[in-house]
C-alpha cells in the first residue's frame, strides 16, 4: 500500500534515460565520451585494480631483465599452482575483512584440517574421500565455533582466532602425533589431482570460447532489459570490444601456457571459486548483506538483516575455505608435518587480500583481490628465488618490492581524494 | 494548556504503550512513557532536545530494549526483539540518524534486506527503476542512483531513508524528524506523503521540531518533556504558543521573548 | 596428465651439458651456518671443479612450502642437478619427484630424503647421543637435568631428541623436565629455565641438555640471572658451534657444542654433484677422502661431527679456519683464550 | 523575481568568491558560483538538496579544495589549504555533518583542537565550566558534559557543535542548517545568536532551508539552484513565495500548490 | 568576541554543582550513594579493565592449584622482568591501535635496534651509551619513514609496516653479518641494569609512601578547584578510601615481592613509561588529539589539529619503543641474535595490547593495557612452563586460556550494551 501510496508520481518520464537526466551529470556518449571518462577516471585516480596490476607488471619486468626464465611459460604455469591454495586461503580473508574482522589462524585451521586427512587416509586406511570431507568438517566446526563466539559472547575476532591459532597448532601436533610428517601416497587421488592435473590443449580453448560468449550474453541480456526499463546501457561497442579484448587477452594466455603443461586444474579451482565469490558478493543478497554489515553494522541490523547468520556464514566459510587451502596445499606437497600451515600462512594469506586492495576496516574489496594479491607475493617470491641471492638481502628487497607494489596504488588513490572523491 | 489524556483515535489502536522506562547508565531517558496511535491516524510526538523521542522511536522499532513497560501491537502485547521483528509486524521507521550504509550505493540502500531478486540473484533493474520512480515521488534531486550514499549532500541521504520506509507493506510508519534536512519542495512532498499514508489507513508517528509541519499534519500531538509524558492535544486545540509552552515547560521562555521583540517591529542590520 | 613428463624440454639442460646449472637449497638463514660457510664453501668447489657451471641458490626460511616453490624455480631455470638441505626431509618426497621427473638428480645434503639419488651428512640421531654422551660423562652419571628441545614443529628436533633420550634414559640422569622448544629460540629457553628456578633450587640442577646453541644462551642467561656465578655454572650443551657458544666454552659456561666440520660436507657436496651434472661417475669414495655407504638404501657419504669442549677448540673450530682467533677472543674473552692458550 | 547581484554589504568586505567551481567525479557540484560576506552581515545561503551549498561551505573551510575560482579573504587573496589554515585566518565553521568525535566527551569535543592548558596540561576544571556556560547559553538541554557524544540526541549534538564555534575568536561563523535538529527553544536561542555575532561585528553565512528563520535574521539572502548563483536578495525585497520560486527554478511549484490547498481550508482526519 | 556574544547567559548558576543540575541524572552521594553506583556499574557491565584482571585472578588460581610456586615471590619477580621488554613494544602497539593503525614491525625493529647496539658496541667498540643512543635513532628513523609513507604517499599502515617486518629482519641478518649471535659482556651497563638492580628494602616502601601521596594530593587538589567552579567533587570519604586501599595494596605487593629480590628497574621503568604515556594520553594536548584522530580523523582534521603531526609523533614513538624494548631484552638475554624479535614479539605486543581492552579500531584503549595485556600473556606462558606439559597440549591450553581471559570481559561488555551503554 506504501507502493500505492507513491502512485502520483510528478512528472511523466523525461525522453532521456531515468538515470541520466539530471543535468549535473556529466555525458558519456559514443568513443569520445569514453575517451574522455577514461581519462578523468586516470586524472581522478579512479582505477579500480589498475594499479596494482600496474605494480606486477613493473615487477615482472624487472625481474625479467634479472632472469629471463621469470617469463618462461613453465615459470608461470608453477606461478600459477603454488598460489593456488593460498589464494584459496585468502579468498576466506577476503569475506572476513569485508565484515572488517579478521581471521589470524586460517595457517593453523589449514595444517589441522590436512593432518587429519592425512591421518584418517595414511594412518587410518579410510577412503581419500572421507579424508577430504572430515577435513572439510573440522573447518566447518571451526568457523561455527567462532561465530558463536563473536554472535552470542561478543568476542572480538582478533581474540577467538589468537586463540585459534594457538590451540589448533597444537592439535596439528597432537593429531599427527609422534610420527610428524606423514606422507600422502603419490597415487592418491589428491596428490594427482593437484600436482599432475592440467587441461588439454583444444579443451582450454573451447573453454576460452565458453567464456567470452558467457561474458558476452550476460552484457547483452544486461543492456537489453536495461533498455527495456528506461535506464541507460553502455554503448554497444564497448561491449564488443571488451569482449574482443577478453578473447584475445584470454586466448593469448592459454596459447602461452600450453607452451609448457597448460592452465592446472588446481589454478582453475582458484580462478572458479574466486569468480563464484564475486558473484555471490555482488549478484545475490547475501553478498548485498555481507558489504552492508561491513560497512555499518547497525543500519545492516536496523534493515531488518539478520546479522549473526552474516556472520556465522562469513566465519564458517573463512575456516571452510582455510582447511581447502590445506588440503590442497598438502596435495601438491605430498606431505603433511608439524609445520604444515604455521609459518607463513596467515601472513601470506592475509597480505595477499590487503595488497589485493580489500580494507581492513570493512565493506570494501572484492573477490578478485584475493587473486591479484597472492599472484603478487607469488611473482615477487618467484623472482627473487631466481634471483638467488643471500637471505638478508631477500628480505630487505622482498619488504621493498612489496611497498612499490602498493605505493603506487596508494598515491594514484591519493590523487583521487584530493581531487575530491572518495 | 489543556491535556487531554484520553483519547479515542482515528481508526482502531494499531499500537499502544504503556509505561515505558529506559534508563541509560546514569541518565533516565524515559519514565513511565505511555503513547496510542490508531490506524490512519498521524500522531506527532515533540519535545525538547534530549526529551526522548528518539529513544521511544527506537524502543518501538525494536533497536533498544525497555527497561519496563508494555508494547500492545495490533491488540496483542508484543516484544520487539530486535528489528527485523519490528519489520516482520509491519512498523517501518526513518531514523534520525538515517541508518544508511555509506558504503553502498542509493539503489542498495533503499532495498536492504527487502531486496528485489530472480531466485537469490538480484535484479538490479527492476530495483534501479523503482528507486528512480520512489524518488521521483519525492522531487529527490539526486543525480544518480549508483554512487555510493557517503557521496549524498545531507539532504539527499534524508531523502533515501525516507524513500526506504516506502519499500515493502508496513502498517505503521514512524519518521523521526525527517524533513530536518530537506529542501522546501521535499519538506512538502513528505508532508504530502504523509497525508497519502493517512489516507490508505497507516498509522504515522512524526517526529518534528517543526510545529508548523506538525500543526499542518497531525491529527494529534504528543508532547515529551525530559523523558516524561508531559501534555496531549488534539491538532485543533493546541495552539503554537501553547505547544511551546508545554514543550519547554514554561509560557515565558525564549520563543515567545523572540517572537515579541520582533513583534516590536524594529529593523535590523 | 598431459606435458608432465616432457616438462624437462625445452630448458635446453640435458644432463651431460658442459654449462650446467646446479642448484643448492638450504633451509633457513637463522642458524649461521648455512649462508656462512655452506654456500660459500659448496659455490667455491664448485667454481674449481666446474668452472662454467652455474650454481643458483635458494634459501627456503624454514618454510616446506617455500622450499616446494623453490624446488620448481630451481628446475624452472634449468637445474639439473638439485642439491636439497630439505627443511623437513621426511616430507620432501614430493620435491625429489619433481626434480626426477624433469631428469634432475636430487642430493639430499644435510639431513635424509628418502627417495634421494645421494644423501651425505652429519647423522641427527647421532648428534643427539653425543650431546647426551657428553652431559653424562661431565655430570658423573648422576644428578638431575632440565632437558630442553627443539621446536616440535621442525622434524630434526625430533631425531637429535630420539638420539639424546637413548642414551640419557639408559642412564643414571634424570631430568626434571623436559620442553619443546617453540622456533628454537633463546627466549623460550631462558623463559622456560628461570620458570623453572622457582621451581628448583639452582643446585637442585646438576645439568642441562640444550639442543642447540642459540638454546644453550637463554639457559646461560637464566642461571646467571638467577645469581648462578658463570663459574659455577653445571654442564650445559649444544650444538652448531656458533661462535658466541665458542665464547661461552672458552669461559667455561658452557660444556660442549657439537661442531660439523662443514667444509667437508660442502666440498663433498660439490664433488658430487659436478660428477651428476657432466654425467661423470660418481666414485665408491670421494676426493675428500670419504667413502661411500647405503643408508636406507640411498648411497651415501656420512661425516663425523665433532664435540668441541675447551680442549680441543683450537684443534677443531680455530684449524679449519672456521672462526679467526681474532673473531673469538674479543676484550670480554681475553682472559678466557688466554688460558685456554689460543692467540 | 527580482535578482540584484551588486550588493553593497553592511560594512567591508570580509569574504568574497568568485568563480567557484567543483567537481566529484561525473558530477558537476558548483560552476562559476560568486559570493560575498560583510563584516556585522548575515548572509543567507539558501537552495535545493543537492544544490551545493555544504560544498561551497566545506570549500571556504579549506576541506575541499575548488578546482577553480579566487577566495578573497579581508581582502587579499588566498589559498585556503585546510582546515587549520581556516581557522588561523578566522573562519568558524558549522559543519551539516557536525564533525563530532563519537569516542570523547562533551568538554572535549567542545574545545577541540583549543583546548585550555596550564602549560602542556589540560586545564580539564576551566573547560568543563565554560562549557556549561556555553550550552546554557544555548538553552541545551545535555546532562552530563562528561558522556561520550554519541551519547547524545541528535540536537544534543548539533548543540555541541553550534557551542564549539564559538570557542575562539573567529571573524565569520559559517552555520550549515544550524537549527535542523534542534528543538523550539534552542532554534530561537541560535537565531538570537546569529544576531548577536552581527552585532558584534563578525560575518555569518547562515544555510538553512527554514524560510521563516532566514527572513528572521539575514540581512541578504543567496540562492544555489544546481550549483549556479541562481538569484540574490535583499531580505526586505523577498517574499516566501519569490524565494521558494527561486530555490525550485518554477512558481508552479509544489509548495506554492501546498500552501494553496491548505488554504482552500478543508479539515483532516 | 564570540565570548562576549555570549555573555547574556539564561539563568543564573544553580544551587546544585552546575554538571548535576539535569534532573534526569540520578545523583549519587555518601556511602549509601556509591554503592548503589557500583552495583548499577556491575550490573551494566561498566567495568573498566575489571574484568580482565578478573581473568588474570582466574588463572592465578587456576596454574596456584597446579602448582604452588607459581604464586611465589620468585615467580612473581621473574613474571614481572619478562614481561617488561615485550610490554615496552606494547606500549608502542597501544599508540598505534589508538589511531587505528597497526604496526607489524615492532619485532624486526626490536631485533634490528639491538643488532645494531650489540655491533656497535662489542664489534666496533664503541661505549653502551653511544650504542644505545644508535639503536633508538634506528626506531626514529624507521618511525619517521613509516610517517612519510602514511602521511604523504597515503599506504596503509598494515602494508609499509609489513614491508617493515620483512625488511628490517633482513637488515638484521645483515647486520649481525657472519657470526650471528653477539654476546653482551656481563658487566655491560645494559646487562647489569636489566638484570640485577632491584629497588632496596626501604627504598621501596619510601617509593610506596611518596606514590600514595602524590595520588593524595593530586586528587585533593583536583576536587578543590572543582570545588572552586562549581563542579561536582568526589565524595571524601572516597577518596580516602581510595587512597587506603592503594597504600595497602602497594604496600602488601612491595613486602611479598621483597621476600624475593623486591621490584627490579626494569619492571619499575616499565611501569613508569605507562604512566607517563597514561598521563601524556589523558592530560595533554597531544593525547586529547590522538584520541580525536583516532575517533574521526576528518572530525580532528576540521577541528585544525595538526594531523600529520600526531601520525608522526605515533609512529615514531612506537619505533623507539620498539628499538627500547629489543634493547632491553637484548640485555636481559645477554645476547642477540639473527632469531631477535623475528619469532613471537609481533603477535605477542599486538595481542598484549588488544587482550588489555584497547581496540583495533581506534580511539579507545589506554596505556594500562599494554601493562594488563602482557602481564597475562606471561603469566599463561609461566604458568604452562611450571605445569610442565607436551607441547602439543601446551599450545591448546595457552589458546584456550586466552579466550577464557577476554571472554569475560566480552561477556560483560556484552551485558553493557544489552543493557543500552555504548
Ligand atoms: N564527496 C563527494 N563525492 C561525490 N559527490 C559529492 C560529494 N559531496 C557532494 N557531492 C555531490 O555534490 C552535490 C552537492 O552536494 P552538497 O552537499 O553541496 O549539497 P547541499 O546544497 O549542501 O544539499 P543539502 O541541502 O541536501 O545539504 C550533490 O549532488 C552531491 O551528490
Ligand atoms: N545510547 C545512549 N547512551 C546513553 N545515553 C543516551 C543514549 N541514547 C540517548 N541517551 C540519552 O537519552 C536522552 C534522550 O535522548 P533522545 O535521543 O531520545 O532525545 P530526543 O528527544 O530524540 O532529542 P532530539 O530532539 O535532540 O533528537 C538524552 O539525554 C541522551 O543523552
Ligand atoms: O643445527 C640445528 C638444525 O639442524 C635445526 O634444524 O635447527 C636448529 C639448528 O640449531
Ligand atoms: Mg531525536
Ligand atoms: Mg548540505
Amino acid at each position: 500500500m506504501a507502493e500505492e501510496a507513491t502512485a502520483t508520481a510528478t512528472a511523466t518520464a523525461p525522453a532521456v534515460a531515468a538515470d541520466l537526466s539530471d543535468e549535473r551529470l556529466i555525458r558519456t556518449e559514443g568513443a569520445a565520451g569514453y575517451a574522455k571518462l577514461f581519462l578523468n577516471r586516470l586524472r581522478g585516480g579512479d582505477l579500480g585494480s589498475l594499479p596494482v596490476i600496474l605494480g606486477l607488471i613493473v615487477i615482472s619486468i624487472g625481474f625479467y631483465s634479472a632472469e629471463p626464465v621469470f617469463l618462461s611459460s613453465r615459470n608461470l604455469v608453477s606461478i600459477s599452482q603454488f598460489a593456488a591454495p593460498i589464494g584459496i586461503i585468502a579468498l576466506g580473508i577476503v569475506l572476513s575483512l569485508l565484515l572488517g574482522e579478521i581471521d589470524l589462524s586460517v595457517g593453523s585451521v589449514s595444517g589441522l584440517a590436512a593432518a587429519s586427512m592425512a591421518v584418517l587416509t595414511v594412518d587410518k586406511g579410510h577412503s581419500v574421500f572421507f579424508g577430504i570431507v572430515a577435513a572439510l568438517l573440522v573447518g566447518l566446526v571451526i568457523g561455527a565455533f567462532y561465530a558463536f563466539l563473536y554472535t552470542r559472547l561478543g568476542v572480538p575476532s582478533f581474540v577467538f582466532s589468537l586463540a585459534g591459532l594457538l590451540s589448533f597448532q597444537g592439535m596439528l601436533l597432537y593429531v599427527l602425533g609422534k610420527n610428524g610428517t606423514i606422507n600422502l601416497p603419490s597415487d592418491s587421488f589428491l596428490v594427482q589431482w593437484t600436482r599432475f592435473k592440467f587441461v588439454g590443449d583444444a579443451a582450454s580453448y573451447v573453454l576460452v570460447a565458453v567464456i567470452v560468449a558467457l561474458y558476452l550474453a550476460a552484457q547483452l541480456w544486461g543492456a537489453a532489459s536495461r533498455r527495456r526499463a528506461g535506464l541507460s546501457t553502455t554503448w554497444m561497442p564497448m561491449i564488443a570490444l571488451k569482449a574482443a579484448l577478453l578473447a584475445v587477452g584470454l586466448g593469448f594466455l592459454t596459447y602461452y601456457v600450453n607452451i609448457d603443461r597448460g592452465w592446472s586444474y588446481l589454478w582453475l579451482f582458484f580462478v572458479l571459486l574466486v569468480v563464484a565469490m564475486d558473484f555471490l558478493l555482488r549478484r545475490t543478497r547475501w553478498g548485498r548483506h555481507l558489504y552492508a554489515v561491513g560497512g555499518n553494522v547497525e543500519a545492516a541490523r536496523r534493515s531488518g538483516i539478520n546479522v549473526n547468520r552474516i556472520y556465522f556464514s562469513v566465519f564458517a566459510l573463512t575456516s571452510v575455505f582455510a582447511a581447502v587451502g590445506g588440503l590442497l596445499a598438502a596435495g601438491y606437497q605430498t606431505s603433511v608435518s608439524q609445520a604444515s600451515g604455521t609459518t607463513d600462512t596467515n601472513l601470506t594469506a592475509i597480505a595477499a587480500a590487503v595488497i589485493g586492495g580489500t580494507s581492513l576496516f570493512g565493506g570494501r574489496g572484492t573477490a578478485y583481490s584475493a587473486l591479484l594479491g597472492i599472484v603478487v607475493l607469488q611473482a615477487i617470491q618467484t623472482g627473487l628465488n631466481l634471483v638467488g641471492v643471500d637471505s638478508s638481502v631477500r628480505f630487505m628487497v622482498t619488504g621493498a618490492v612489496l611497498l612499490l607494489a602498493v605505493a603506487i596504488d596508494s598515491v594514484s588513490r591519493r590523487m583521487r581524494s584530493s581531487s575530491g572523491r572518495g | 494548556m489543556s491535556t487531554s489524556t484520553t483519547q479515542s483515535p482515528a481508526g482502531d489502536v494499531v499500537l499502544s504503550l504503556a509505561g515505558v522506562t529506559k534508563r541509560f547508565g546514569a541518565v533516565q531517558a524515559l519514565t513511565d512513557v505511555h503513547l496510542q496511535v490508531g490506524a490512519g491516524e498521524v500522531v506527532a510526538l515533540v519535545g525538547d532536545n534530549g526529551a526522548g523521542k528518539s529513544t521511544l522511536v527506537k524502543i518501538i522499532s525494536g533497536v533498544y530494549q525497555p527497561d519496563g513497560g508494555d508494547i500492545i501491537f495490533a491488540g496483542r502485547k508484543v516484544s520487539v526483539g530486535g528489528p527485523s521483528e519490528a519489520q516482520e509486524l509491519g512498523i517501518a521507521t526513518v531514523f534520525q540518524d538515517l541508518a544508511l550504509c555509506d558504503n553502498l550505493d542509493v539503489v542498495a540502500n533503499l532495498f536492504l534486506g527487502q531486496e528485489k531478486h530472480h531466485g537469490s540473484v538480484l535484479n538490479e533493474v527492476e530495483m534501479e527503476q523503482e528507486a528512480w520512480r520512489l524518488l521521483r515521488t519525492l522531487s529527490a534531486k539526486i543525480p544518480s542512483v549508483r554512487i555510493p550514499i557517503a557521496a549524498l549532500s545531507g539532504g539527499q541521504r534524508q531523502t533515501v531513508a525516507i524513500a526506504r520506509s516506502l519499500v515493502g507493506k508496513p502498517k505503521i510508519v514512524m519518521l523521526d524528524e525527517p524533513t530536518a534536512a530537506l529542501g522546501v519542495a521535499q519538506t512538502a512532498e513528505v508532508l504530502n506523503l504523509v497525508e497519502r499514508l493517512r489516507e490508505t489507513g497507516l498509522g504515522v508517528i512524526l517526529v518534528s521540531h517543526n510545529m508548523a509541519d506538525v500543526q499542518a499534519v497531525a491529527d494529534r500531538i504528543v508532547v515529551l518533556r525530559l523523558g516524561r509524558n508531559a501534555a496531549e492535544f488534539k491538532v485543533e486545540e493546541a495552539t503554537t504558543e501553547e505547544l511551546v509552552a508545554a514543550i519547554t515547560g514554561a509560557s515565558d521562555n525564549v520563543v515567545a521573548a523572540r517572537a515579541e521583540r520582533r513583534q516590536g517591529g524594529e529593523q535590523h542590520g | 596428465a598431459c606435458g608432465a613428463n616432457d616438462a624437462a624440454s625445452g630448458n635446453g639442460s640435458g644432463a651431460s651439458s658442459k654449462a650446467a646449472t646446479i642448484a643448492l637449497l638450504l633451509p633457513e638463514s637463522k642458524t649461521t651456518r648455512y649462508e656462512t660457510f655452506d654456500k660459500p664453501l659448496f659455490e667455491a668447489k664448485v667454481k674449481e671443479l666446474c668452472p662454467d657451471c652455474k650454481v643458483n641458490y635458494y634459501n627456503a626460511d624454514q618454510d616446506e612450502a617455500k622450499q616446494t616453490q623453490q624446488v620448481d624455480t630451481a628446475i624452472n631455470a634449468g637445474a639439473s642437478v638439485v642439491v636439497l638441505d630439505p627443511v623437513n626431509g621426511a616430507g620432501a618426497g614430493g620435491m625429489v619427484q619433481t626434480a626426477h621427473s624433469a631428469d634432475a638428480k636430487v642430493i639430499a645434503y644435510d639431513r635424509f630424503i628418502d627417495g634421494a639419488d645421494y644423501y651425505m651428512s652429519f647423522d641427527n640421531e647421532t648428534v643427539g647421543k653425543m650431546q647426551a654422551d657428553a652431559l653424562v660423562k661431565a655430570m658423573g652419571n648422576k644428578g638431575n637435568i632440565l632437558m630442553l628441545n627443539g621446536a616440535p614443529s621442525d622434524p630434526n628436533a625430533a631425531q637429535f631428541k630420539k638420539g639424546a633420550h637413548s642414551v640419557l634414559d639408559s642412564s643414571n640422569i634424570k631430568i626434571l623436565e623436559e620442553y619443546d622448544n617453540p622456533d628454537w629460540s633463546p627466549e623460550n629457553a631462558q623463559q622456560f629455565v628461570t620458570d623453572q628456578l622457582s621451581k628448583y633450587q639452582p643446585s637442585q640442577i646438576q645439568g642441562v641438555y640444550a639442543a642447540n646453541d642459540g638454546q644453550a644462551g637463554g639457559v646461560v642467561a637464566a642461571l646467571t640471572g638467577a645469581g648462578v656465578k658463570p663459574d659455577a655454572l653445571p654442564p650445559i650443551t649444544g650444538q652448531d658451534a656458533e661462535l658466541a657458544a665458542i665464547q661461552r666454552i672458552l669461559a667455561g659456561e658452557q660444556a660442549m657444542t657439537i661442531y660439523k666440520p662443514i667444509p667437508i660436507e660442502a666440498n663433498t657436496a660439490a664433488e658430487v654433484a659436478v660428477k651428476l651434472a657432466k654425467g661423470e661417475d660418481v666414485g665408491t669414495s670421494s676426493e675428500t677422502g670419504i667413502d661411500q655407504t647405503d643408508y636406507n638404501g640411498v648411497k651415501s657419504f656420512i661425516f663425523k661431527p665433532i664435540v668441541v669442549t675447551k680442549d680441543n677448540v683450537a684443534d677443531t673450530v680455530v684449524k679449519d679456519n672456521f672462526y679467526q682467533v681474532s673473531d673469538i677472543c674479543t676484550a670480554q674473552y681475553a682472559d678466557a683464550c688466554k688460558a685456554a692458550g689460543l692467540s
